[in-house]
């Protein structure tokens, strides 16, 4: 029964592995990393009880709490360009501001590293 | 412009927050009995600190964990796993043995462990927290485009 | 004075744990400096630290020269359960050396760290440099296959940073630390996949224990790959001659301390990492089968010696001159290590001591002539001879050793490698050794020549000032320099050093002999 | 017992379906790789990474080692994407395609490191062979000894930070000096302190400068 569910966790977890090859957009790759991990926590736990080791449910309890941190990360970057703003001051009309002086600034320069 | 704009963010990470900080507590000391140890915690320790970064702003969390801080707590993690070392030492045992740090056997290895892991855990979330710092604090330099 | 005099004079507690704390005092003085606002107790922990250990090595030596073999049970588990802590002639030989070049390093530093560094970066670079200093030793004294790379990733993650500091003076150190970075990284990963084949074929890291329970697996595929893998991990960290490129530019481009530094111990002890698992791990039976030396080493290290000498020919920054020229070294040292005799491995050591000391000098007085002048071109050279004429003595002493003049260590070493070669019929390496010898005069003379020959450059018809270095850096500049004509005069001891090494290396009961007193 | 063989207890069948399992992640490993290297958006190889990370952490944990399935979670999935990330605001947004003529070369190297892997993989002892030498030597001594000489239930930490805590002492410091190198080439204080660096920079090359106009009877700056 166990095994089955987990078998289907690993379908599951293809389809949403073929979302995040194909995109096409921004969202849905956002959407489909999110949903893999989900995917992951469930199929960890499922495979914990599967061979009847309970040491995999931390793995899975830690994946439940860090992939949001991955996922706020992502979308944060996505929509700022930077971390460096506070999410509870920052209103909807900044982030505007903030990518379009970039857009002539920095043309050529792609960082200063290379 | 209003605050609440990103209310249900910020109540959840209010909430998840303490949640992540316990949790690497719990592999930190549990490291003894199942995965886990002051590595991972370390990283758990600082994702906290990142979560707290990224819906509070760097600069808030710079004033909750000062830099001064992270810099200190990367080399006092090393002085505290090598100070076990030199303790065992003038235990007169050699170096590391943590039968020196306790009467009867099993006593001085677990408290060994334990500091040192100790020593792991300062120093993993102190610089997983410098690296954090050093890059997120940078504006934008790049063009913005279509990706 | 006695081996057993000198380790009278340590405490007992010192003495007995001396090989832990050979490492661990440097990387307990590493974090105090990270701590430390200030520079100049940063500083003074580096001093101290790096004063400790060379003591400590020194007592090591002594130990090794009474009892023979030192080893320390790191944490009471005797190995192969524990990491052993294994000193021998080799390794107490390499482990003085790292700590001499520390030490000196370290007084030379403060002058040239104040030229090319920002103040408030300075407590943390002398930590970095701590750390390297750490990891160099490290490699150096564990009997361990997986401790050693531990330890080497420490050196090498020590080095890229201290590389990518010179970006305050040139932004292209970043990408010669980076190139270096990833070329360490895929060194350093081809060294742990050969450690984990060699533990999956014999279940222990333990180096002595290793070699023991590899007799009889020479056959094994996992073991040859494991081998493979490891010669072309340390190969990279060496520079042997195809996997140099990250050199000449992460020592042109990192601050002038760091190069010295890293010219006279980083590839000296991957050199001695990679005899250890030639001689200590591998049976050299085993590596000798296929004619590996004959057909792989010996043919790099006479390419090395010819090809990097004619790059460095060319070369007109003249740290990137001395690159070449460290790549062109460390062939003669592999020709050493290829000959698979007593007397050649024995020669190999020799000229990697002596080449410490030639380019530990060079580096510094090129260090002393930019701090003073800026200048990094051979033209730029032009008159220094008149404006630092202690530097440029020094200078011109170490670029002597280095082409092999007599009365000079370099000389020394180059003769054991002539002998050992002769022994072995090889007149091919002669003939390389004479040509690059040659080579090593052009490319020298060039620079003796516009320093000496040349006037100082004027401005308004008023020639450049007379600018002495600084006398903390002419005391290690000097000292070095006198090391090369003492150990080119009074051999002995560098000579028995090295010999010993090799003989208890590959069980042969001679060594060079002849080259022994020119 | 190993979990492998738990399961084999288990049901007769079952051993079969870890197989299929493990077969399933590794593709979908080899799939997300394949992705990842033909992708040039970084920020879409970002997300792949920690697609590529939980698929890992799962195959540690099919393969019985939590402990690393543990960090690979916790740093691969949590960190390692947020700090992508990070850096990802310093460089450009896609990858360069390289040269034609710079492919070929790599080609080569992958190929004879691959070759020569397969070539050691054919020696190899079994996959969980217990009589391996490294199960069968000190791997069992650490299994037989921790009970009594550490005490901590859980082997892996008894070798990580007692039988081997010397070794982990190293990686503290590797880990120290990462954060070193991050603080010396970078700061702390991100953008602020990077133009400070830069200011002082420029003050130093104009003192540069005027020391060789003062020292030299010609331009030497070019």
């Amino acid at each position: 029964m166990i095994a089955a569910a987990t078998i289907a966790l690993i379908v599951a977890a293809v389809m949403s592995a073929a979302r995040l090859f194909y995109g096409p957009t921004f969202y849905d790759r956002v959407l489909a990393v999110n949903s893999f991990g989900t995917k992951t926590v469930l199929f960890l736990a499922a495979f914990a009880a599967l061979i009847g080791r309970p040491d995999a449910i931390d793995i899975a309890l830690l994946y439940a709490l860090i992939n949001f941190v991955a996922t706020i990360a992502i979308l944060k970057f996505f929509r700022y360009r930077t971390f460096d703003v506070a999410l509870s001051r920052m209103g909807s009309s900044a982030p505007e501001n903030a990518g379009s002086t970039q857009q002539g600034a920095g043309a050529e320069d792609d960082g200063d590293l290379s | 412009m209003s605050s609440n704009h990103h209310l249900v963010l910020r109540v959840v990470a209010k909430l998840l927050i303490p949640a992540i900080a316990l949790f690497a507590f719990y592999v930190q000391f549990h490291g003894d009995f199942g995965p886990g140890g002051g590595f991972q915690a370390g990283v758990i320790l600082a994702v906290a600190v990142i979560l707290y970064a990224l819906i509070f702003g760097v600069d808030e969390a710079r004033r909750a964990v000062p830099p001064w801080l992270v810099r200190a707590g990367c080399a006092a993690g090393v002085l505290i796993y090598a100070g076990v070392g030199v303790a065992t030492l003038i235990g007169g045992e050699a170096y590391l043995d943590y039968d020196a740090l306790g009467p009867e056997h099993h006593h001085g290895q677990h408290l060994g462990i334990l500091l040192v892991e100790l020593g792991v855990l300062t120093t993993v979330a102190s610089v997983m927290l410098a690296i954090f710092y050093a890059f997120a604090g940078r504006a934008p330099d790049i063009p913005d485009e279509e990706w | 004075m006695s081996a057993a005099d000198v380790i009278s004079l340590y405490p007992a507690f010192i003495v007995e744990h001396a090989a832990p704390l050979v490492v661990v005092v440097p990387l307990i003085a590493a974090a105090l400096a990270a701590m430390t606002p200030g520079q100049r107790p940063a500083w003074l922990i580096t001093l101290g630290a790096t004063g400790a250990s060379t003591l400590l090595a020194i007592l090591l030596l002594a130990q090794t020269m009474t009892q023979g073999v030192v080893s320390y049970a790191l944490g009471g588990w005797v190995a192969p359960i524990g990491i052993e802590y294994r000193v021998d002639q080799l390794n107490a030989m390499i482990l003085l050396l790292v700590g001499v070049f520390g030490f000196l390093c370290a007084l030379y530093a403060p002058r040239s760290v104040d030229d090319e560094i920002p103040q408030s970066m300075r407590g943390l670079f002398y930590s970095c440099f701590l750390v390297c200093f750490t990891g160099l030793m490290g490699v150096a004294i564990t009997g361990d296959a997986f401790n050693l790379f531990v330890f080497l990733e420490i050196s090498s993650l020590s080095t890229y940073v201290l590389v990518g500091i010179g970006s305050h003076r040139d932004r292209r150190a970043l990408t010669a630390s980076y190139n270096y970075l990833i070329l360490g990284t895929i060194g350093a990963t081809f060294f742990v996949l050969g450690v984990g084949f060699l533990y999956a074929a014999t279940g222990t890291l333990n180096i002595a224990d290793m070699a023991e329970r590899l007799s009889g697996l020479e056959a094994s595929s996992t073991v040859r790959a494991g081998f493979a893998f490891i010669v072309v991990g340390l190969g990279l960290k060496v520079a042997m001659y195809p996997l140099h490129s990250w050199l000449p530019n992460a020592y042109t481009f990192a601050p002038s301390v760091v190069t010295a530094f890293l010219a006279s111990t980083a590839t000296k002890v991957a050199f001695y990492a990679l005899v250890r698992f030639f001689y200590s791990v591998f049976d050299p039976g085993f590596v000798f089968e296929g004619a590996f030396w004959i057909w792989l080493v010996a043919p790099l290290g006479v390419i090395a010696m010819l090809a990097a000498s004619v790059q460095a020919v060319f070369q007109t920054d003249i740290r990137r001159l001395f690159a070449f020229s460290s790549v062109a070294q460390v062939g003669y040292m592999l020709l050493g290590l290829s000959f698979g005799t007593a007397a050649g491995l024995g020669a190999g050591l020799l000229h990697l001591l002596n080449h410490a000391m030639m380019k530990g000098a060079l580096f510094m007085a090129i260090g002393a002539a930019a701090l003073r002048f800026g200048v990094m071109r051979i033209e730029e050279f032009r008159g220094l001879g008149r404006t630092m004429p202690f530097t440029m003595a020094a200078f011109t002493i170490a670029g002597l050793s280095l082409i092999g003049v007599p009365l000079t260590a370099g000389f020394v070493s180059k003769f054991a490698l002539l002998n050992a070669a002769l022994e072995r019929g090889w007149w091919w390496a002669v003939v390389a050794i004479a040509v690059s010898s040659i080579l090593a005069l052009i490319y020298v003379g060039r620079i003796i020549e516009a320093a000496y020959l040349k006037a100082p450059p004027t401005r308004d018809g008023v020639s450049a000032a007379r600018a002495p270095a600084p006398l903390s850096m002419l005391i290690p500049l000097w000292t070095l320099a006198l090391a090369n004509v003492w150990f080119g005069v009074n051999a002995g001891f560098t000579t028995s050093l090295a010999c010993n090494a090799a003989m208890m290396l590959t069980g042969d009961g001679v060594c060079i002999g002849p080259g022994a007193a020119p | 017992m190993t979990a492998r063989e738990a399961a084999e207890v288990a049901s007769p069948f079952l051993f079969h379906e870890i197989v299929f399992l493990d077969i399933a992640i590794l593709a979908m490993m080899a799939g997300v790789g394949w992705a990842i290297i033909r992708e040039r958006r970084l920020f879409v190889v970002v997300m792949l990474s920690g697609a590529y990370s939980l698929l890992s952490a799962a195959f540690f944990v099919a393969l019985d080692a939590v402990d690393v399935a543990f960090t690979e979670a916790a740093v691969g999935a949590g960190i390692s994407t947020t700090l992508m990330l990070a850096a990802m605001l310093l460089t450009a947004r896609e990858a360069r395609r390289p040269a034609a003529g710079m492919r070929i070369a790599p080609l080569a190297v992958v190929a004879v490191t691959g070759a020569a892997l397969l070539y050691a993989t054919t020696d190899l002892p079994d996959f969980g062979d217990p009589d391996s030498p490294a199960n069968a030597y000190v791997g069992r001594a650490y299994l037989v000894r921790t009970p009594d000489e550490v005490g901590t239930p859980n082997v892996v930490t008894a070798v990580l930070a007692s039988y081997r805590g010397y070794d982990t002492l190293g990686e503290t410091v590797v880990i120290f000096t990462a954060g070193l190198g991050v603080m010396l080439l970078l700061g702390l204080r991100g953008a602020r302190r990077s133009k400070y660096a830069e200011a002082r920079r420029q003050r130093q090359a104009a003192a540069r400068l005027e020391n060789q106009l003062n020292n030299s009877d010609e331009d030497e700056t070019s």
